[in-house]
C-alpha cells in the first residue's frame, strides 16, 4: 500500500520511526525542535519524543558536529541537521579529519554511526552562500558514505538506511524538492546503499543523473522520447557507495551517456562518474562521455542569471540529440 | 539620551537616516509580500539606532563588515536607496550587478565590505580589515556588526584573541536583539556575552541600541582610541527587531509573544523616541519632522520605481567577475 | 601536597603510573633517535601528574579524549606497553593495528578516545560522549585533555556554551605547558583562559599539575559533581614539557632558556618530589621507590622488545575499516 | 644563469623577493617567524621584515585565514602559511564561502588578493590527519585558482604569479620535497599559471602528472624508454586554470593516456582531467582513459600500509604498458 506524501513528511516519518525503533537516535541542529526548522521539515518531532531527543542548538556548527562525533563513538546514533549545505565548510575538519577516518585509525575499534542530514540546489534565488550543492566535496573523503535522494520514496528509504549505517552518512535532500510529492509505501522499508534505481528504461542513450537532476533528466527523456530517441534515466541514489555496475551496463547497453549533477562540473561528480565510464565502458562508446553540472561560478543572485547556471531538460534532450545524432566532434 | 542641544546638523543627519532604513525596510517588506522580490529578506526595523549611532561615529573609509540582516548598516554607511533597491531586485544597476542580493549587499565606496549569509562569517573580515589598518597606519577604523545569535560561532573568539594581542582598531557590535532566527538568546548563551569579550582583555560596554545618542557617543569614544591604539572594543547592544527572522516569518506567537513586540514598538521605537526628544529639545518641530518623513518616503518610492523598471543583468555577465582580470571565467 | 597517610596502595598506584608514563616516554624516545621508529612523537614527560592525577579519579568505563602528547593520557587510563609501543612501531599487534600510531593511539577498552593531530580537535568529541552520558543516564563522565595553545581554537568556545547550557559531565582540562610548538603562551593568548571558561558560567579552578595529589583531590570532587549533574568544570594545570614540541626539537635555546629547563625539571619535577613526599610520610621507602623504577623500566623494555619483533600488518589490511560492516572497501 | 637550490629555498627567495617589492604583501600563519615554520621554510625572513610582516598567530587556522581574506579587501596582500594541508577543512568556510564568492557576489568591486600556501604528500608516516592531498577539493570552488608545484623552480615561480594575482590563490607544496633540488634561474622569473609544462616529450602514452606524481612518472618514462615506449609527461603545474589544450593536444598524438595526482583517485584531480579527455579527446584514443589517484582509504601510519597507498614509478610503468600493449580490456 502506498500513499502520496511530500519529501518534507517522508524524511519526517523516517526520523520518527527510527527513533521510535532505537532510543539510541537523537536529533540535533538549529531550531529542529519547536520550530521544526526553517524549511518545517521536523514539525511534530518534539512533541512526540521531547527536547532531549530533538535538540535545538546555537549556532555553533563545528561544535555540534564534533560533539556529534563524540556521543556517536560512545553508544549514541545522533541525526544532525545542518540547515544549508553550504555550512558544510564549516564543519569539514570534524567530518572529514574526525569523523571520517575515526574506524581507520583506530583500527576498526571506534565507529561513528552518525548521520549528516542537509540540503543541496539553486534557483530558489538565495544567492551564493545558500545554493551550493557540495556533495562532491564529501565523497573526495574516504570513510564517509553519500546519499542523493531524488524522491520522497528515495529520501526516506535511503535517510532510514542512514540511520541505521554504522558509518557517517551525509545525505543531501534537494531543498527545491521538500513539497514534491510521490508514492510512498505505507509500510516501513529500506534502500540499501550502492544499489542505483533505473528511472526509465532506455536503448539510445543513458542519463545518468543524482538528486535533483532525475526530474530534470526525466523530463528531457520524455521530450527525447516524442522524436524517437529512448534514454535509459539512471539515478545513483548513492554516490558513495556507487553502483559501478548498473550504470556500466547501461552504457554498454546504449553506448551514449551524459552524466548531470548539480554541483559544480569541475572536479565534481560528473567527473567522476564520467571518468568511470571512459575507463570501464571505453570499447561500447560511440560517442564521447558528456558531462553537465552547474556552471563554475558561484551562484548568482539575479534570476536573470541563476538559472543559466544548473542544467536544465532542454539543455539535456539538446545534449543528447547532438550525441544521437553523432553530430559531436571532439571540441577544442 | 545625551546632553548639549548643540549640533542640530548631526541630529538631524542622524534622524534622518534611521527614518531612511525604516522607509527602505517597509519599502523592501511591500515589494516580498507582492511578489516583486526574488528570496527572501531580514528586515532591519527597530535596530535603527544601532546602524546609525555606529556609523555616524565613523568616516567614510572607516569600514564596515555587516550581516543577513544588512540593509539598515548598508543604508548608515552611506548607500544610495536606487542601487540597493536595484540590487535587492537582482538588476544590473544594483550594488554588485544583482549577483549579491539582499544578503550579500555591499558598497565598497563607503567602506560597507559587505554583508554576509554566514552568520559569523565577517567577523575574520573586520578584523583582517582591522589589521590592514594597523600595518599600513593608516588610521582606519573597522567596525563589525554581528547578531547576538553569532556570539556561538567559534571564529569569534579566535579573532578576538588576536585583535586583543595586536591591539587591532576593531570593535564588535553586538546587536542584541534577543533572538537567533526563532530561539530565545538565553536558550543559546550561557554564561555572559559581554564577560566572553572581557575574558580576552578587551574592554566591553554594554548600552541601550535604542538611544542613538547613547550608542554615538560610546562609540565616538571607542573609535577615537582605536585610532590611538587603544582597541579593541566590544559592544553589547540591547535591540529588537520588529519583524519576523525574515519577511516569510509571520506566525510568530510560538516563539515570541505579541505583547512583547507590542512594548517594545510603542515604548523604545529608537525613531519615535529620539524624534519626541528633538522636540522636547525645541530642535526641530513635529512638522519638520513629518517633512523628513515625507521626503524620505517619496526618495524610497522613487527609487523602487526606478528600480522595477531597471533591467536585469545581460546572461554574459553570469561568468564575469569570478576571477578579478579575467574577463569571462568560462571562455578565458 | 595532599593530607592523609591512608590509601597506600592508591598513592603508590599513582607513583607507579608516572614512573611507567616517563620510562615510556624514554623508551619511545630512544625508538626515534635509534631510527627504529616511524615518523615522528611528541614527548609526555613533565606532565606526568596531570594525566595520573585525573585518570585516577575516573571509572574505567568514563571516557578520556586525548592529544598529539598523548602517550601519557593512554598509560594513565589504563592501555598495556606492548599494544602501544606496537602501535608506535605502526604494528599489527598495536591498539590500532598500526593505522594510528603515535598521534592516534586509542584503548577504546579503557574508554581512552583517542589521540587526535588536530589541535583541539577532539573537544567536540569528548563534548559528545558528555552528551552520549547524559542523554543514556550513564552516570559516566568526560574528560577532554588539551594543550593552552588549544584554547586558540574556536571549537572550544562552541562545545563549552553547549556544555554550559545543558550541564554536560565533562572536565575541560588544560594541560598549560606554557608553550605552544616554539611559542610562548603569553604571545598567543591574550587575557585569561580561565577567565574565558568562567564567562560561560562554567566553574574553574586553577591548580599545580606537578602536583598529583592536588590533581586528584580536585578531580575526584568534580568527577563527583559531574555524576550528579553539576558539570561541565574547567581545570587549568600549570605544568611544563621536559623535551622538544617533539623529539627531533633538539635545538630549542631560540624559543626557551635552558635555565627554565633546568629549573622544572630539578625543582618541580612531579614524580621525584611525589617520591620525597611518600619517603617523608614513611608510606614507601627509598629502596622501595627503586624497586618500582626497576620494575618498570623492565616492563618497558621487554614490550620494546616485542614490539620490535611483531609483524607489520599484512597488505591486505590496508583497505579494511575504512567502513564498518565492509570488510574490505576496495573490493567490496 | 641558474644555481641549484632546494624547494624549501626556492620558496624562501619567492617571498623574500615580493615582499622587497611589494610593501603590502606581509606573511602569518603558526610559527613563521623565529620558528621559520617546522619545515624552515621561512627561516631568516622575520629577521629581513620584522614580527610586523612575518607574523606569528596563534593556532586559529579559521581566524587567520579570516583576517587574510579582510586584509586582503582592503589593500593588503596576505600570504597565508598553513602548516599541514589537512587543517584546509578548517578554514574550508572562510576559503571558499568567503574569500572564494567575495569578487563575485560583489559584482567585481572587491577582490581578495590572498595566498594560502600549505602542503601536501604522504608517506612521510605522519598518519590521517598529516599526510592528505586534498587539492581537489579547492579546485571544485569558483573563485579560487590552484597551483601544485612538482619542483623547485615551479615552487617560486608559481609562488611569485600567486602573490601578484588579484585572486585568492591555493598553492600546495609536497612536503617531501622541500629538501629536493633544482636549478633555478638567479634572474627574476614568473611562472603563468595556466601553462602546463612538457616535462619530457614522447609519442607513446601521455603520463599527465601533478606535484609529487611528476617524479614518479618521469621515472616510470625512464623505465618505459628502456623498453622502447616513449612516454609524454606533462605537468599542468596549476588546476585551476587548468591548461587543457596542452593535455588534449598531448594525448591526441600518442592515443594513449594515465593520469596520475597524490589526492585520492575518487572524486579528485584524475577524474576532472580523465573526463575532459574522455569528452574532448574521444575520437583519437586508442585505450580507455586510465588514472591513478592514491587509494581511497584514509592514510594509514604503518609503513608497511602507507607505501601501498601512494602511485610509485613501478605501478605507473606496469599501467602504461598494459596500454600500450593493447592488453586492457573494459574491466567489470
Ligand atoms: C553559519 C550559519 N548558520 C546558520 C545560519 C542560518 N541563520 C541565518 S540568520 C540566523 C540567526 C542569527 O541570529 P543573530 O546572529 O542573533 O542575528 P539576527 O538574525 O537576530 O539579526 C541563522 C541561524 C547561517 N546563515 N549561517
Ligand atoms: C589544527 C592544528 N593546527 C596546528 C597544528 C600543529 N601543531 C601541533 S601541536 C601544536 C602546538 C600545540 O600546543 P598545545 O596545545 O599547547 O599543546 P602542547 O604541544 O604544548 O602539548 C601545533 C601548532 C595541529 N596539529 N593542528
Ligand atoms: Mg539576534
Ligand atoms: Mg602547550
Amino acid at each position: 500500500m502506498t500513499r502520496e506524501i511530500t519529501l518534507s513528511k517522508a524524511v519526517n516519518e523516517g526520523i520518527a520511526e527510527e527513533m521510535r525503533r532505537d532510543p539510541a537516535v537523537f536529533l540535533m541542529g538549529e531550531d529542529v525542535a519547536e520550530a521544526g526548522t526553517p524549511f518545517k521539515v521536523l514539525s511534530g518531532l518534539v512533541e512526540e519524543f521531547g527536547t532531549e531527543r530533538v535538540i535545538d542548538t546555537p549556532i555553533s556548527e563545528p561544535g555540534f558536529v564534533g560533539m556529534a562525533v563524540g556521543a556517536a563513538m560512545t553508544g549514541s546514533r545522533p541525526i544532525v541537521d545542518l540547515m544549508f549545505g553550504d555550512f558544510i565548510f564549516l564543519v569539514m575538519d570534524q567530518l572529514c579529519n574526525q569523523a571520517a577516518k575515526t574506524h581507520y585509525m583506530s583500527g576498526g575499534k571506534l565507529t561513528v554511526p552518525m548521520v549528516l542530514r542537509t540540503n543541496l540546489g539553486a534557483t530558489r534565488r538565495s544567492a551564493a552562500q545558500h545554493s551550493q550543492s557540495l556533495h562532491a566535496l564529501v565523497a573526495h573523503i574516504p570513510g564517509l558514505k553519500v546519499a542523493l535522494p531524488s524522491s520522497a520514496y528515495e529520501a526516506k528509504g535511503l535517510l532510514k538506511t542512514a540511520i541505521r549505517d554504522d558509518n557517517p552518512v551525509v545525505i543531501f535532500e534537494d531543498k527545491l524538492m521538500y513539497q514534491d510529492k510521490a508514492q510512498v509505501p505505507e509500510e516501513e522499508y529500506l534502500i540499501p546503499f550502492g544499489e542505483a534505481n533505473v528511472v526509465r528504461p532506455g536503448r539510445d542513450i543513458t542519463l545518468v543523473a543524482t538528486s535533483s537532476m532525475v526530474q530534470v533528466c526525466t523530463k528531457a527523456a520524455d521530450a527525447l522520447a516524442k522524436e524517437g530517441i529512448e534514454a535509459e534515466v539512471i539515478d545513483p541514489r548513492t554516490i558513495v557507495p556507487l553502483d559501478e555496475a548498473t550504470i556500466l551496463d547501461s552504457v554498454r547497453k546504449t553506448s551514449r551517456v551524459i552524466v548531470v549533477d548539480e554541483g559544480h562540473q569541475s572536479f565534481g561528480v560528473t567527473a567522476e562518474i564520467a571518468a568511470r565510464i571512459a575507463e570501464k565502458a571505453f570499447y561500447y562508446l560511440d560517442a564521447p562521455v558528456a558531462r553537465m553540472g552547474a556552471m563554475d561560478v558561484p551562484v548568482p543572485f539575479s534570476p536573470a542569471l541563476e538559472d543559466l547556471t544548473v542544467p536544465t531538460p532542454e539543455g539535456v534532450a539538446a545534449r543528447a540529440r547532438q550525441l544521437c545524432r553523432g553530430e559531436v566532434a571532439d571540441a577544442a | 539620551m545625551g546632553q548639549a542641544k548643540a549640533n542640530t546638523e548631526d541630529y538631524l543627519r542622524m534622524y534622518t537616516q534611521m527614518v531612511r532604513i525604516r522607509a527602505f525596510e517597509d519599502n523592501a517588506n511591500q515589494l516580498y509580500l507582492s511578489a516583486k522580490m526574488p528570496g527572501l529578506t531580514h528586515m532591519y526595523s527597530g535596530q535603527e539606532a544601532v546602524a546609525v549611532g555606529i556609523c555616524e561615529a565613523l568616516e567614510d573609509d572607516d569600514r564596515i563588515t555587516s550581516t543577513h540582516r544588512g540593509h539598515g548598516h548598508c543604508v548608515a554607511k552611506g548607500a544610495e536607496f536606487k542601487q540597493m533597491f536595484c540590487e535587492l531586485l537582482g538588476k544590473a544597476e544594483g550594488y554588485c550587478r544583482g549577483k549579491g542580493g539582499s544578503m550579500h549587499i555591499a558598497d565598497q565606496d563607503h567602506g560597507n565590505l559587505g554583508a554576509n549569509a554566514i552568520v559569523g562569517g565577517s567577523m575574520g573580515i573586520a578584523t583582517g580589515a582591522a589589521l590592514t589598518a594597523k600595518l599600513q597606519g593608516t588610521g582606519r577604523v573597522a567596525v563589525c556588526f554581528f547578531g547576538d545569535g553569532a556570539t556561538a560561532q567559534g571564529l569569534w573568539y579566535e579573532v578576538m584573541n588576536m585583535a586583543a594581542l595586536w591591539k587591532l582598531p576593531v570593535i564588535y557590535a553586538c546587536e542584541n536583539n534577543g533572538y537567533s532566527e526563532y530561539t530565545k538568546t538565553e536558550e543559546i548563551a550561557a554564561g555572559s556575552i559581554t564577560a566572553r569579550a572581557e575574558a580576552f582583555g578587551i574592554e566591553s560596554f554594554e548600552v541601550d541600541g535604542q538611544d542613538v545618542l547613547a550608542v554615538n557617543d560610546l562609540t565616538q569614544k571607542l573609535v577615537a582610541r582605536c585610532r590611538k591604539g587603544e582597541g579593541p572594543f566590544f559592544m553589547n547592544l540591547k535591540t529588537y527587531r520588529y519583524h519576523g527572522h525574515h519577511v516569510g516569518d509571520i506566525n510568530r506567537d510560538y516563539y515570541r509573544a505579541k505583547d512583547e513586540e507590542a512594548e517594545w514598538k510603542t515604548l523604545r521605537d529608537p525613531i519615535v523616541n529620539f524624534g519626541k526628544w528633538l522636540e522636547e529639545q525645541r530642535i526641530v518641530t513635529a512638522d519638520e519632522l513629518v517633512g523628513i518623513n515625507d521626503t524620505v518616503r517619496k526618495e524610497a518610492e522613487e527609487a523602487v520605481a526606478y528600480a522595477e523598471k531597471a533591467a536585469y543583468p545581460d546572461a554574459s555577465e553570469v561568468d564575469m567577475h569570478v576571477y578579478a582580470g579575467v574577463p569571462h571565467a568560462l571562455s578565458a
